[in-house]
């Protein structure tokens, strides 16, 4: 068993400082203007949990190996290496109190992408053993058990028997040659399998064909949260191998944000080739069938409904436009959040955050900005479009006492379906 | 040679009224550049001043200063002034010749020991005294010889007060000015190439009324002359202020009389009285006949950059050190690359896989 | 008697020729040493294009977003002013101008003095508002380290020394006009080893952070 | 080749030069208004030296058709001769000096209610009196 050092933690860092990295560092002019557009500190007040004052550790090796300046400082011992103990001290700063919901990096005047820097951060994080411990483990049972909440597949074919008796429809594994392969985000299949009997209802109204593989049904990607590519690319490889050997068209993406990151736009820099197949979102697929026609509803939710965006799907994703107009499809009264799509706020479970126990009291504290977000929309229910969102706002408003129903916008879709089978026009194959 | 009698005697030997002489005074407060109101002092002053004994020395220069003083026109104010001075040496002007001249030059020095006024025009060439000797004296010991009794001395026009052209780069001569031998003498720089006739006699008119010097500024230039810089005394400035200026010398703007900062105008940074005073006996100054003022009155002028480049460009090769510099950029830069690629593929080759259980710290 | 002039031939002369040698040598490094890091190629199907974004953020963060902007409104403002006020000086007085003409070989109109003198006002006013609020703000003063103090000094003291030079405050001008040059000195020799590079590395990161948004189809 | 003296002389201050854009005759019409005032007021006289004040081609004839002339004009002729006269704003003289040659050595705006060059001098008015004197004592005599 090798072991995680500070020199394969500075090593990690050279590795991944690039161009990007270099221009976004010689710009910062420490005006502090991502401190708010982060609901760590916006919540806090703590000065601590300025974004670009996570970055310090991959800053201080970018201008000590990649800069004259730095280089001259290093040989006259003007300048303090990068230590094990600065790690574990940053341990809270890269981990604990970021999601990497990339909102700062919206913000940001000179226009660095902190969020991206975070993610190359994290690589020098884990080189270095310096990953929480919770966030560990969840990639530890993601790479062993196949799943970062410990879901074999023996309790996803039970939870399927459950949706098959309760739908009435066939849940397909394994079927090659399917159009769309379906992937799960763990907690869909632990905390909310109507996500699944929604999914078989949708292509069963729509008529497509779709499989779940056995080989890789998870989604998420503790590699990416936890930010070891090499950890990510074993996860992603699982897909990869698994819908090349289903020989599907496309993969979808769950409602999971960081899942749809991880295999739609980190996957093929991962494994290191173009994928053969598409990777698509669920929202987005539900939306492309809306506007040719394939899915109909009927009925419109009466009651004042908003939309929490998860960011991973927006800011990082790009699928924005996708929820509103499935949104519109099926309620009369939608209402958006006064900051929405691109500039939405994090629920703060993102990036590893809920999966790390150390950092649940912050994350309790940072949630107030989501709540009073809600609150002030006048919304009486939620709709999102990530499980993971969804859980750490369940918890959120069961720690600040709000009532307040929160919806997977593709089972609410599903439950607007119109119902007469073959009422409809026989889906065409596109 | 110098007598006791006071300059209002000579003034009323001369069969000058009371009238006269009040308008006299308000002539020569103008001159000083003194407000009005200072005309009775002046009056009270001018009745009480003792003929001073002025001796004259010219080293490294081009008598332009001598001449500038000279072109004094007719008899004028000035020219009574002095009337009144005993100019007992001067040797573009005395008659007197050879040992003669120098003669006359010592015995001013001890008739008057500790109360002449010393005018000096040039500079002293250091390098080697033997560049520039009067009656086989050199300058230096001129200089020293004379300054020791006198009561003040006027360094008349740049060179004597600044160095000028002969200390122009490189400055063969080793040229200095005169407060660079003299220390412990007051000395007034009336700098100028030439300085404004008005000026120098205004200098004069100034010490033989008070008896003393004027008010000077850190160049030991008198105030009430060079205290305000050509650019502010400019009628031209409306212009620069309105970002209206000549491109060369025959465009509108120079025809409509703009600003001539753009032609290497050097009045920011210059000195003096000309925009007032103006030259040819009130006629008009270089920038008003649309010519940039060339700084000329001010330390080094010769060395401050091309007459007609702008006060702001540097007077290096700007362009040339901007390509250069990319140039050589473009080669420290691609060492800089090279050594930043290494470190990046060193980086990478050493890349050990993490795996999951490789995520706790080595103990 | 003559230092003040000897003071203002040097820093015209070869001062300004050092200053200018090693800005120009140290900015193309710093590119050269950011550009040869590179980008590893996104093999990652594209839902957008990367120049044209990339493009549009360089200009759009140029406007904060109304929201950030309402939280931190003096941080805008502050920074508007400074930028806005330097540039005017910097670039539409008249003297340097010429100094840039003289450089490139092209110039442009100036504006009327009065104005750039409003305008430096208002840039060294909003300066000292800059180094009170990241004196006072508490996100400021933990990321601040001793090189923001620097660059505020070394873009301070041109300011204020042109100012006084000229309002002729100092006497005399060529002392006040050489020690102008030399801050202005000061700041190119400082400029490429400092953050000061964002003048131009803005555009960069702004770019990168624009393509690399854009290529998921996302406009930053 | 022409001689110097018949090549034309042309007048910088033509029509479309400079003439009253320098701004400096406005605030001395200014400083003018003041001293009038004061003078009203006080009795306070002012005198004005033009020579101070940087003029562009043109200000000065500019400035003295604006003054306008008065019903007074006094010639001096002291040390060469100087002219004297009330402006059309009474309280408001123009007073140049001239020397021996015709050259103006002063140009002085005098506001007061006559220029102080202008009144006998009181040493004269006692020596006048006394050579008076002395002239009927010598008739008597």
């Amino acid at each position: 068993m090798s072991q995680a050092t500070i020199e394969k933690g500075i090593n990690a860092f050279k590795e991944q400082i690039d161009a990007p990295v270099a221009a976004f560092f010689s710009s910062c002019v420490s005006c502090g203007m991502c401190a708010e557009a982060c609901l760590f500190y916006t919540e806090t007040g703590d000065p601590k949990y300025t974004p670009i004052h996570k970055l310090e550790p991959l800053r201080r090796v970018w201008e000590q190996e990649y800069t004259l300046t730095g280089k001259i400082k290093k040989l006259f011992g003007l300048t303090e290496a990068v230590t094990d103990r600065m790690l574990s001290e940053w341990q809270e700063l890269l981990y604990d109190s970021c999601t990497m919901c990339a909102r700062c990096s919206m913000v940001c005047p000179v226009g660095n992408d902190i969020a991206y820097m975070v993610r190359k951060a994290r690589e020098g994080m884990v080189a270095s053993g310096n990953a929480p411990e919770g966030v560990r483990m969840a990639s530890t049972r993601a790479v062993r058990i196949g799943s970062p909440m410990g879901v074999k597949l023996t309790s996803l074919q039970a939870q399927i028997r459950h949706i098959e008796a309760d739908t009435g429809l066939t849940i397909p594994i394994d079927v090659e040659g399917a159009e769309y392969m379906a992937l799960l985000s763990s907690m869909e299949i632990m905390n909310f399998p109507e996500y699944i009997g929604g999914l078989a209802k949708i292509f069963a109204h729509a008529g497509i064909s779709w499989t779940l593989c056995s080989t890789a049904f998870e989604a998420t990607n503790s590699g990416i949260q936890i930010g070891s590519s090499d950890i990510a690319r074993e996860l992603v490889q699982r897909v990869v191998d698994g819908a090349e050997r289903l020989k599907v068209r496309a993969v979808i993406s769950p409602e999971c944000g960081h899942a749809y990151t991880a295999i739609r736009w980190e996957g093929p820099n991962l494994v290191g080739r173009r994928f053969t197949f598409k990777v698509i979102h669920i929202l987005e697929l539900l939306d492309q069938l809306r506007a040719s026609g394939r899915i109909r509803t009927e009925g419109l939710e009466r009651e004042c409904m908003t939309f929490h965006d998860p960011c991973s799907l927006v800011r990082k994703g790009g699928v924005i436009e996708s929820p509103r107009n499935l949104m519109n499809m099926v309620t009369e009264n939608f209402v958006e959040l006064e900051e929405h799509g691109k500039w939405g706020w994090c629920c703060g479970g993102g990036g590893g955050v809920s999966s790390n126990e150390e950092a649940a009291g912050l994350r309790h504290k940072a949630f107030r900005r989501k709540k009073e977000q809600l609150e002030a929309s006048g919304a009486d229910a939620l709709v999102t479009a990530c499980a993971n969102c969804r859980l750490v706002m369940e918890e959120g408003f069961e720690g600040y006492r709000v009532e307040m129903p929160i919806l997977g916008l593709t089972e609410l879709v599903a439950d607007h379906l119109v119902t007469e089978e073959g009422s409809g026009e026989p889906p065409e194959k596109r | 040679m110098a007598n006791s009698k006071t300059l209002g005697e000579s003034l009323r030997r001369h069969g000058v009224t009371r009238r006269g002489f009040l308008k006299f005074c308000s002539a020569t407060a103008s001159l000083m550049a003194l407000p009005p109101t200072m005309v009775p002092a002046i009056a009270a002053a001018l009745e009480r001043a003792k003929r001073p004994s002025v001796i004259w020395l010219s080293f490294q220069e081009c008598t332009g200063c001598t001449e500038s003083l000279t072109r004094s026109h007719a008899p004028t104010v000035e020219s009574l002034i002095f009337d009144h001075v005993s100019l007992d040496y001067h040797h573009t002007l005395q008659v007197a010749s050879g040992e003669a001249a120098e003669a006359a030059r010592e015995a001013a020095m001890h008739e008057n020991q500790g109360g002449y006024l010393l005018v000096v025009d040039g500079s002293i060439p250091l390098a080697d005294p033997g560049y520039s000797t009067i009656a086989g004296i050199s300058n230096v010991d001129m200089l020293r010889e004379t300054a020791a009794g006198a009561a003040a001395i006027i360094a008349v026009g740049t060179c004597a007060a600044f160095g000028g052209l002969p200390k122009a780069d490189p400055n063969p001569t080793g040229a200095v000015p005169v407060s660079e031998i003299i220390r412990d003498k007051p000395i007034v720089n009336v700098s100028g190439c030439p300085p404004i006739p008005v000026v120098i006699t205004g200098v004069l008119a100034h010490f033989l009324t008070f008896g003393a010097l004027p008010e000077l500024d850190r160049y030991g230039r008198p105030m009430v002359f060079y205290g305000q810089s050509i650019h502010d005394r400019c009628y031209r400035r409306p212009f620069y202020d309105k970002g209206l200026f000549a491109e060369t010398f025959d465009d509108e703007g120079a025809r409509k009389g703009w600003c001539l900062y753009k032609m290497g105008c050097k009045g920011p940074m210059t000195y003096n009285a000309c925009a007032t005073a103006k030259w040819n006996n009130g006629t008009g100054w270089p920038v008003e006949a649309g010519h940039g003022c060339l700084g000329c009155s001010e330390p080094d002028f010769w060395d401050a950059g091309g007459f007609y480049n702008a006060l702001s460009i540097p007077t290096s090769d700007v362009t040339g050190t901007v390509v250069t510099g990319a140039v050589a950029g473009a080669a420290l830069g691609a060492a800089a690359a090279l050594l930043n690629r290494g470190t990046q593929g060193e980086a990478r080759e050493k890349h050990a896989t993490v795996t999951v259980d490789d995520l706790e710290k080595g103990v | 008697m003559s230092e003040p002039m000897d003071f203002l031939l040097l820093v015209r002369g070869t001062g300004f020729d050092v200053a200018l040698t090693i800005f120009v040598i140290g900015v193309v490094l710093r590119l050269f040493e950011i550009f040869s890091l590179g980008r590893g190629v996104n093999l990652a199907e594209p839902r957008g294009r990367e120049f044209g974004p990339g493009m549009r953020t360089i200009l759009t963060r140029n406007v904060p977003d109304p929201h950030t902007f309402r939280r931190q409104p003096l941080t805008v403002v502050i920074g508007y002013l400074f930028h806005i006020g330097l540039l005017i000086s910097l670039l539409l007085f008249v003297p340097h101008i010429e100094l840039f003409k003289e450089t490139f070989g092209f110039g442009w109109p100036g504006l009327a003095t009065p104005i750039v003198d409003a305008a430096a006002v208002i840039t060294i006013i909003a300066l000292l508002a800059a180094l009170w609020h990241r004196a006072s703000n508490p996100v400021m003063r933990r990321i601040t380290r001793a090189e923001d103090w620097l660059v505020w000094l070394a873009t301070f003291l041109p300011m204020l020394t042109g100012y006084l030079a000229y309002h002729r405050m100092v006497d005399p001008y060529p002392l006040i006009l050489g020690l102008h040059l030399l801050s202005v000195e000061l700041l190119l020799v400082l400029f490429p080893f400092t953050k000061l590079m964002h003048t131009f590395t803005l555009f960069i990161a702004r770019w990168y952070n624009g393509a690399m948004n854009g290529y998921r189809g996302v406009q930053s | 080749m022409e001689r110097l003296d018949t090549i034309p002389v042309v007048s910088a201050s033509s029509p479309g030069s400079a003439v009253g854009v320098t701004g400096n005759v406005l605030p001395l019409l200014h400083e003018i208004r003041h001293a009038l005032e004061r003078l009203a007021r006080d009795r306070d006289p002012t005198v004005i030296d033009l020579r101070a004040i940087p003029f562009a081609p043109g200000d000065e004839e500019r400035l003295l058709s604006l003054l306008g002339r008065g019903e007074v004009s006094l010639v001096l002729s002291a040390l060469g001769r100087s002219e004297i006269r009330e402006s059309g704003y009474p309280g408001v003289w123009v007073v140049e000096h001239y020397n021996d040659a015709g050259e103006r050595i002063a140009l002085q705006i005098e506001v007061t209610d006559i220029p102080a060059i202008a009144r006998s001098q009181v040493a004269d008015i006692e020596e006048s009196s006394t050579r008076l004197n002395d002239l009927l004592m010598n008739d008597n005599g």
